[in-house]
């Protein structure tokens, strides 16, 4: 069959169309509006879709071994949340984070080890723990925001600026070239690929595939508790329902990005760069003025669009 | 004897937190058991299955806020056919036949949010609503409220009506674009409790602070983020429901009601204060 | 001398099936040892506790060079020395070829990460070991059967063992490429490896090894030294029947009358990998059989998958003299076609359902009334041919994936022959298959031609090509190099089309 | 290595592993309360459940191809409102039942022609129709439910009991007999499952593969709208965020009863289980009288918990 020597083939190119899209969509939405098109807007939508980008490059790792993570949105909320509990409590920034940091951590072994060790799908697994995460943001908070004092040096993660660029905005790029030369030039990314490409084949050829899938669950949590972090430190205010439903989004950038959730094939650049694209959409809808109830329809009308265009583009232009 | 009374609200928001504070109080003070039982989504079939698991638990008494008024109607019937009290707080369903409701008339705190913006623009200008969840009749009701009370200002516009989900992340990103795709914008109503914090926070952007002051911005509920935006001036006022109050009075009435104390219930208006830089310190929910 | 590896006693049980039965095995360094026996007489089984894939019943004993060791798994097992090329293909199709060799070895350089250059340089030298020329760089995924074979056998080379074992590794290769393989495991063997050898093509056993185990059914049978054996006498240990038994004498049915003719096959994109086939004009007479040879990546494949619709072709194919237009593998088999796929297990079975579910998948609606699928008239018709094809499996509820390899390429033949298609295209249909076992399906194929099938046979076993075929077509490099008439064909004469 | 195999082998037991979970864990729950295990009680959870089990038979067919379903919510919601709709506009019930009916036809077209002919992957299709379907809702209802007047008689389909067991509860039963004989017994079912098993073969033996999926949506998608009909009849009432955020917990379901997510493997009988359970903890945690706000988190533990054991004690029993 040519179908899968054919997709194969497509892996380099997937980020390739998807920027395409990117920018032929700005082109668009500047066509009709003279506030997308500057700076400040620029990078104000990017800090917007700063966090789901972030996430999705924990994501596309476990997609990418054939996994999935829906637990995202809860490390990413709880983190927030128990970083500000440590604020709240007195203790020092450093040990704010780490304790932020600590609960992707956690989440992170939960998810990898009921997969590995117990064996659960990795859809049950995820959806246990984003359960649990959000129950126990409900029973500290009781569904009210956390909002402690926190020194001004702690803002800088979210709201600050490098030059004309937010802080996390830089975070995410410089995890993207991390997490990209990774995937692509070091052992562990090659064996991330091997483990979803043939799992089997995999692990007789001596990957340690559990230890792989352990190792993706991990990063992809503390990415989201990181996302989580700085979300707090943007927001000075942990809330209750931070992260809830965010998990689609993050798996539909991957996906966007050129990810397989069959794994094997995907790519963290794909990923951010749909994150991207999903976050122009919702910033263009806005400047456009469209009517609030008709955004949601139009939004979700819009990427299939994009990405039906990507894939008929493939298959035209692919091979004989 | 023993007497149980549950009391339901719409979601997990810190409004009804205050309402559990004020319900569990006078649960403790009258001596009966309570149980306190939120709702995983605000559709109208989950509190459904909510009153049907209290029914099968025999509790005597149920507060309810309703999230959508018609499909608890069915239910509220049943339980009272099977003795059992029942009454609505916050946000009613003035068909089921409960027996009283309490609290604050939603389009009318919207009117009054409306007029009070009305008259901090100087009866013209562009302004935008930020609302929380599309789906949801309490914020819907505010916002008739408020477009109502606008109709007697011909000069003010409503440029915009954004959704946020009732997320702080996506209301903030919203409340920046809208800022930038409306340049004379001169209003924004926080209709659902994001807005307050949503705006404070864009507003205290170096980007928008040629906005701080000129910008009149009218929120609901008083959490701690919204009270800062008014101290630091970036708000101009709260619309302040009474919600430990209400929760106070559903147990009340329900127990006399139970005990056969109260017989011909009547509706309770608990009112709204405009809380702004003036009273603060001094208003009580 | 203490031989390198003993197995004493071993025994495996699976569900319903004992695998292996109290077999004894000794291997010494510098020895080439041919493993030979029926399909699912336990080879494969007894080489996967051999290198920890699987765990044998309690009782038995494998001593690596004298100390009794369990083996945990092949990583253990490759720390012992021993490596293995598996027969069902364990490649990743998303990686290179250079990431498959050196797959959790892979060189880094000084800054940590992989070193690409040393790796595809290593690889290239592999390769060029074995005398093929791949890309180390282009996708496994892109390559055909014989090729990931190949890289099977690179990467099991280049672990550079004291005992390398190799299942069934020539099955999909052709003559020329097989040749090349016997070379270097002479060349291994001389540099005091030990090689467990798997086949079931008679020439290369003697050719090759220095003693044989047969197996049969679990046991041993024997081990000899090849000196001294005769083919006669390894049929017999093997499948208890005499070799000249085994092969009736070819008769053609071909008739006048052509079936499907094809016109100027060619590539519908040009294609900057892989072959481009172009130009393959034949035809196709009812009853008969037509083989098709050519080297591994000759593009014979390929042509099959354009008859078959299941890849984009220019050209025409006419089949009773009308000319159709064949865009899915469903319109090909509405035009009656069947196709025997090379890669049994991605593309010729679902290996997770049964045996029974697999043989009917192709001519379901012949067991069904209204849609309702009966039962038992399917079960019967799945057993008969388990009787007519000897396929090994406790019960037609048996998952094809606990099969062995050569009885699961039986129940791919199966579930085509039953279909009874106009015409059968087979693309190597014995590969794996056992001795005995190819008998009955030269005889089945001859069968078919006699109820006036016309059947394409490629194969990239020569002998096999010339024993059953009416006529044979030549590919190379994606063209037709030569059309032999069965009195024209021979050994020399095929090679000579394919190579020269 | 025997991980596949071993999985596959348990394919015909998983039902009754989870049937096991569900009765201890009633037995669990009524050692604490003796509300549990009355007759209404049961009648009532039962009925609560029904819905989401009905979609999950939908989904667990969409499953076993290997493909995923996110849209059911919306195809249930809209369906119900569109119901509304036409009572609202005067039409008679059969006329509002069959538009309801025709909606869910128009989603499942829609997902399985955007997979099959466009070639989009399930996930990113149907999250886009999963938009597409909730914007519309807003956009028709303006965020107000629709409570037109309805005859009696369509109220039954809701509300309306046979003997004691609710008509909610009767449909599922009918619903899942019927698609448990299609499933095993017609060539439809073998199909769906060889598509899952090994879309290659399938294709290459002659299975119109397309055609398997593009039914299976359609058959999703319209199971789901009868779902959203006998919601809407049973609470009179179309809100615009009815369905939201049940595809989780409709594919969890699936998943709970032994459904694989890379296809080939499930039961509708399994996932029926796995709602039948999901809704059972639900109930408990409310007759337990346990901390609402640590319900979620309960819930979720217990899930996992429950799986957790019914997969270890598979694979102990399961094979040497
Ligand atoms: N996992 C399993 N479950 C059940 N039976 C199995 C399993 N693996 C192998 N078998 C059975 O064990 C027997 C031996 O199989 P094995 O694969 O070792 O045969 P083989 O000698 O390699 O045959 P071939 O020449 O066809 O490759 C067969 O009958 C096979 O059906
Ligand atoms: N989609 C593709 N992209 C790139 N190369 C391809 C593609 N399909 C086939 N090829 C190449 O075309 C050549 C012919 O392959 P094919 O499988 O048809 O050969 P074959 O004669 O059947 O040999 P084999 O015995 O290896 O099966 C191979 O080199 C293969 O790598
Ligand atoms: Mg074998
Ligand atoms: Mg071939």
């Amino acid at each position: 069959m040519g179908g899968l020597r054919y997709l194969l083939q497509l892996r380099h190119m997937r980020e390739f169309n998807v920027l395409i899209a990117l920018i032929l969509m700005g082109l668009l939405i500047s066509l009709f509006t003279p506030y997308f098109l500057t700076v400040s807007n620029l990078m104000g939508v990017s800090r917007a879709f700063s966090l789901t980008a972030i996430m999705s490059i924990g994501m596309v790792m476990v997609i990418i071994t054939g996994g999935i993570d829906l637990s995202v949105g809860s490390a990413m909320g709880l983190a927030g949340l128990i970083t500000a509990l440590c604020f709240d409590a007195g203790y020092s920034q450093y040990a704010a984070v780490a304790a932020g940091l600590g609960v992707g951590l956690a989440f992170g072994l939960t998810n990898g080890l009921l997969i590995t060790a117990i064996g659960l799908p990795p859809f049950i697994a995820t959806l246990g723990t984003l359960s649990i995460g959000r129950g126990m943001m409900y029973m500290i908070t009781h569904g009210v925001p956390l909002t402690p004092n926190t020194p001004d040096s702690f803002s800088v993660l979210g709201q600050g600026y490098l030059g004309p660029v937010p802080v996390p905005v830089v975070i995410l790029l410089v995890l993207t070239v991390i997490f990209t030369i990774i995937m692509t030039r070091t052992r562990f990314g090659r064996h991330v690929y091997a483990t979803g490409g043939n799992e089997n084949a995999a692990r007789l050829s001596g990957v340690k595939v559990e230890r792989v899938k352990l190792a993706v669950y991990v990063l992809s949590s503390t990415i989201s508790a990181l996302a989580g972090v700085i979300a707090f430190s943007r927001y000075l205010s942990a809330e209750p329902a931070s992260g809830f439903g965010s998990e689609l989004e993050v798996i539909a950038a991957a996906a966007i990005g050129g990810a397989s959730l069959a794994g094997g094939i995907g790519s963290v650049l794909g990923a951010v760069i749909g994150a991207a694209l999903i976050g122009e959409i919702a910033n263009g809808v806005v400047l456009l003025n469209i009517n609030t109830y008709a955004q949601q329809a139009i939004t979700g009308g819009v990427i299939l669009i994009a990405v039906s265009i990507d894939v008929l583009r493939n298959r035209m232009g692919g091979r004989g | 004897q023993d007497i149980t009374v549950a009391v339901v609200p719409k979601v997990a928001v810190p409004f009804f937190d205050d309402c559990n504070t004020g319900a569990a109080e006078a649960a403790k003070e009258l001596g009966v058991k309570y149980q306190w039982v939120v709702p995983a989504n605000t559709q109208g079939s989950t509190q459904v299955k909510i009153i049907e698991d209290l029914m099968a638990r025999h509790v005597d008494g149920i507060a309810i806020s309703v999230n959508e008024p018609k499909s608890v109607e069915g239910i509220i019937k049943q339980a009272t056919d099977a003795g059992i009290k029942v009454l609505t707080f916050d946000s009613d369903s003035a068909n089921s036949g409960r027996s009283m409701y309490i609290g604050t008339i939603n389009k009318q705190a919207g009117v009054t949010m409306g007029n009070a913006m009305a008259e901090a623009l100087g009866g013209k200008g562009e302004v935008a609503i930020v609302t929380g969840q599309l789906g949801a009749s309490n914020l819907n009701e505010r916002i008739d409220g408020v477009k109502e009370a606008l109709q007697a200002y011909p000069d003010i516009k409503i440029v915009a009506t954004e959704g946020t989900e009732d997320d702080l992340a996506r209301a903030v990103s919203v409340t920046e674009a809208l800022l930038r795709g409306h340049p004379n914008l001169a209003g924004i109503f926080g209709i659902s409790q994001v807005g307050g914090p949503a705006v404070a926070k864009v507003l205290a952007q170096q980007e928008f602070a040629d906005k701080k002051g000129k910008l009149k911005v009218y929120a609901f509920d008083d959490l701690p983020d919204t009270i800062k935006g008014v101290k630091e001036g970036f708000i101009n006022g709260i619309m302040v429901q009474r919600p430990v109050t209400m929760g106070k009075l559903a147990v009340e009435h329900l127990v006399a009601q139970i005990k056969g104390e109260e017989t011909d219930p009547k509706d309770i208006d608990t009112g709204v204060t405009v809380v702004t830089a003036d009273n603060l310190g001094s208003y009580t929910k | 001398m203490t031989p390198f590896l003993e197995m004493t006693g071993i025994s495996k049980t699976f569900p319903g099936v004992k695998a292996l039965d109290h077999v004894d095995l000794q291997l010494r360094a510098g020895e080439v040892h041919v493993l030979a026996g029926e399909n699912g007489a336990g080879k494969s089984t007894l080489m996967k506790i051999m290198t920890g894939v699987l765990r044998a019943d309690p009782g038995g004993v494998i001593e690596v060079e004298g100390e009794p060791v369990t083996i945990k798994d092949p990583v253990h097992a490759r720390a012992l020395g021993i490596s293995i090329i598996y027969q069902e293909l364990a490649v990743v199709n998303n990686l290179t070829v250079a990431e498959n060799v050196f797959l959790a070895r892979e060189p880094l350089g000084p800054s940590g990460l992989i070193d690409r250059r040393r790796m595809n340089a290593e690889t290239r030298a592999v390769l060029s070991e074995l005398g093929v020329e791949i890309d180390p760089e282009a996708m496994v995924g892109t390559l055909s059967i014989g090729q990931r074979q190949l890289i099977e056998i690179a990467r099991a080379i280049s672990y550079r063992s004291k005992l390398i074992i190799m299942d069934e590794p020539t099955a999909s290769l052709s003559h020329h490429e097989s040749a090349t393989l016997l070379r270097m495991v002479r060349k291994l063997a001389g540099q005091g490896i030990g090689i467990v050898f798997i086949s079931h093509k008679l020439e290369e056993i003697f050719e090759i090894a220095d003693r044989v185990t047969v197996l049969r059914d679990g046991r041993t049978v024997d081990t000899r030294p090849a000196d001294g054996m005769t083919r006669d006498l390894l049929v017999r240990l093997m499948v208890d029947r005499d070799l000249d038994q085994l092969f009736g004498h070819h008769r053609s049915h071909a008739t006048d009358e052509v079936l499907m003719s094809v016109r100027g096959l060619s590539e519908k994109r040009a294609n900057d990998e892989g072959v481009h086939i172009s130009d393959v004009s034949f035809d196709l007479r009812r009853g008969e059989v037509l083989g098709f040879f050519g080297l591994v990546g000759a593009g014979r494949t390929e042509v099959m998958e354009m008859i078959f619709g299941s890849r984009p072709y220019l050209g025409e194919i006419s089949i009773s003299g009308r000319s159709v237009r064949i865009a899915s593998p469903s319109d090909a088999i509405e035009s009656g076609i069947g196709f025997v796929t090379e890669d049994r297990q991605s593309l010729g079975l679902v290996l997770g359902m049964t045996v029974r579910e697999n043989f009917s998948l192709t001519h379901l609606s012949e067991y069904c009334s209204f849609d309702f699928v009966n039962r038992r008239r399917e079960t019967s018709a799945c057993e008969a041919y388990i009787k007519t094809l000897g396929i090994k499996t406790p019960s037609p509820e048996q998952k094809v994936l606990n099969l062995s390899g050569g009885n699961q390429q039986k129940v791919v033949l199966a579930k085509w022959a039953a279909r009874r298609p106009r015409i059968l295209i087979v693309d190597e249909p014995t590969r794996g298959i056992d001795i005995g076992a190819k008998a009955e399906v030269h005889a089945l194929l001859n069968r078919l031609a006699e109820e006036g099938m016309s059947i394409i046979v490629v194969s990239s076993d020569l002998p096999e090509v010339l024993a059953i075929s009416d006529r044979v077509i030549v590919l190379k490099e994606g063209r037709i190099s030569g059309e032999l008439s069965r009195e024209e064909a021979t050994q020399e004469g095929v090679m000579l089309a394919a190579t020269g």
